[in-house]
């Protein structure tokens, strides 16, 4: 289906439901969808399950979405942060479940989910607590642990333009889970800070083609270093 | 197995001087990285190797978080929020960069398309065992990042950390204690006493920096027999 | 399983003419692709329901070969060498468009984010079993091409074929006899007596051209029972 | 390492050893390095496994090299073409050996090499006569096979250009497997229509990023319609 331009973020996360898994990308602050999280946070979906590099920064974007306790479980590679106080407090608390995975395998078992593959051996954490009671297998004398797909019902996206098909750039390292989480979610949900006329995108320099984005609303450009980059 | 293997064999003994400063450390990894190398620097200390890398010598830092050829840090007006390296601090871009996803710059170090990673410890074994992510204190938030992967990726994994704690114990053990990062992945330990490279016989002492290779050989043997006999 | 499932129940039957052309037959497929969908049309026959597309139905055509929003065959100035389909035949480019490699390509097929696929074939079962990519015979050399991943790939598998072959034997079969591309992939098939939907109880027909629905079940399952008796 | 720009074809593919598996680009002739096959063929390596999407057009590039009798085996998915006679005649003959690998699976399992995976569950080909004596699974209700990395010992690849450095873009279709068979070789060798000159090329288009790419010689643009595009 060609993506659909929305007016606003509230629009754009309308139907997310109770218990959904949502991906959301980011690295820290770069990339993270600020505006459509806020949207979510008002549109009051709850028991979610998220997906993200981290579990969030001082008390906005993803630690607002923790803070505002509609998050059951995070899965990520590195919760804890320096201005991770919010999900710090929710863990020691016991009120939020975690699983803790290796960042390359956050990145490839989502690719793998949205690619089709069932599972893959991956030489990523043999021999670590984070491989127990994962299955085992040597292939041609190196070591691999077997690794399933985490798909998402949604991907919160931030993209840097979009034209009105849903093909999408990014801007520098802001790109990094946006990609990738586009192709493992059933819907696919991108905020950028332009939409372009078609055929203003070079077709050799689209990141993520427009299959993959079912709804983008554009937003303002916000300078989250003043807020604290970490 | 002993930590050190022959102790004795070929070690460059500097023993006009003291153990090296961490940024003395940097230096000496900086010399030792190949000219034209692809180098990932890790989170901490590691980082300051950058610094020492001179301009002509073609490294190409990769970041995991999507990029090939960053540059030095970025200071006032360079400082851009869509610009970071894996430790979330701003940096800039030099000519010839590139940006890639996640997954595809996983692939990349996973792959072993990388000459060389340079990662932090606490704990590096005899036989080249990491363990850098996680105290194993019960009330310590787990967090890996991209540790593992960095761990296993690279074609020379090196190591960069003090040889001993704060408290006088060796991080360089007969095993880790920690919980591990990776299994058999450390080529080169790099520390302000010694620089080390994993043998099948244990450690070998490339060069020494305030003892002689015997003492630290002894020295970090006697600790593990002192823990071995604690036990 | 009769390969046909409860044949009067609701096909609509054109009796006023005969079986389709394949142009027509296009025309028909064309027809039925919803609005906005992303599609791959397979090498042959399928490659002219294009031609039937409306320009403002927003369908977006996907080529394995690395690339969304292709447009129609290029011709004289048009032609350009880099730029073909997955038969190799040059083709344009649409506002729009983006290319990807081809691991980039297959994993947007076979992670089932194409709307549509439709593909000629040799057989289908009546349990959505395909055979397009292979005769069986000893001498022919085989060549899958994309058809397996295509085939298991798109939410929906759409097959346009003859329904009978040159010599009148059915090509909608109780189980294949020619080697399988895929195992219970078609969803539907289109064809110039009838189109079918794949059930859990065999085939169902939507659609006739030049014959009842009783008659062409009855046509199709007495050729297979007589195919059995042969055996 | 830093890419190396050679003078000549015949530099860039120096050293190739005799029973290499050499990975080819190009589907059909678009994105075929001709003229590294060329030079292939005045180099003489013999009993050598090619990895390419198909066997050969007509007498030129791959079909050249075939006739020439280097290639032991050919790994592909799409021998069969109107005009591959060459690799027709050596196969009845019983002189050329043939795996047919679907095309999916082709790319995948090189991308799978250059990304350190040691195995993968695919979907595609399940219950064929590919997947015969393939190990397989059922993962969540669905039927997959485990299909491992194919890694070449040198990959030869055709792009549009590259910088100093070794990045790469492409051009339209041609793009094909070029990315991903030059993460899956040991040694890259790349022919480009144009070198540029460093920091010319927008490091948000760079589809091969340097660090894959180990020579790189500029050849001619070539008008390979001409021969006949199949």
């Amino acid at each position: 289906m060609t993506a659909l331009l929305h007016d606003t973020c509230d629009q754009a996360v309308a139907g997310i439901q109770d218990g959904s898994t949502v991906l959301v990308g980011g690295f820290g602050f770069a990339g993270m969808p600020f505006d459509l999280i806020d949207a979510l946070i008002r549109q009051g979906a709850k028991d979610l399950t998220i997906v993200s590099n981290n579990a969030g920064n001082g008390e906005v974007g993803l630690a607002a979405l923790l803070k505002a306790g509609r998050v059951r479980k995070v899965v990520c590679s590195f919760p804890r942060q320096a201005d991770s106080y919010v999900f710090d407090e929710l863990y020691r608390a016991g009120r939020i479940a975690l699983e803790v995975v290796p960042q390359g395998n956050l990145a490839e078992r989502m690719r793998a989910a949205g690619a089709g593959i069932g599972a893959f051996f991956c030489p990523t954490a043999v021999g670590t607590p984070l491989a127990e009671g994962k299955e085992a297998r040597t292939i041609d004398g190196r070591d691999y642990v077997l690794e399933y797909p985490i798909k998402g019902d949604y991907a919160l996206v931030s993209a840097h333009r979009a034209d009105p098909m849903g093909n999408l750039v990014y801007r520098k390292t802001a790109r990094n889970f946006g990609p990738v989480m586009a192709t493992a979610a059933t819907t696919t949900i991108v905020q950028v800070n332009e939409v372009v006329a078609l055929g203003e995108l070079d077709p050799e320099a689209v990141v993520t083609p427009s299959i993959y984005v079912d709804r983008i609303v554009r937003v303002q450009a916000r300078n989250y270093t003043v807020q604290g980059a970490r | 197995m002993t930590i050190v293997a022959s102790a004795a064999a070929g070690a460059v003994e500097h023993l006009d001087r003291g153990p090296l400063t961490m940024d003395e450390l940097a230096a000496v990894i900086a010399r030792d990285i190949p000219r034209g190398s692809y180098v990932n620097l890790g989170i901490g200390q590691p980082t300051k190797i950058a610094d020492h890398l001179p301009a002509d010598a073609g490294v190409v830092l990769h970041t995991e978080n999507g990029m090939l050829n960053m540059g030095p840090a970025a200071t006032g007006d360079q400082v851009d929020p869509d610009l970071t390296n894996a430790g979330k601090v701003p940096v800039t871009e030099l000519p010839g960069a590139a940006y890639f996803h996640h997954a595809d710059s996983f692939a990349m170090m996973r792959g072993g398309h990388l000459d060389v990673c340079v990662l932090g410890a606490f704990q590096v074994s005899a036989t080249g065992d990491l363990a850098n992510w996680h105290t194993g204190r019960p009330d310590d938030i787990p967090a890996v990042g991209g540790a593992m992967d960095l761990a296993i990726g690279a074609k020379n994994v090196y190591v960069m950390m003090t040889l001993f704690t704060r408290t006088g114990e060796p991080k360089l053990v007969p095993s880790c204690s920690y919980p591990l990062t990776g299994v058999r992945c450390v080529g080169r330990v790099y520390t302000d006493h010694a620089t080390f490279d994993t043998t099948p016989d244990g450690m070998r002492i490339r060069e020494t920096w305030g003892s002689t290779a015997a003492d630290l050989a002894a020295r970090l043997d006697g600790a593990a027999a002192a823990t071995q006999s604690r036990r």
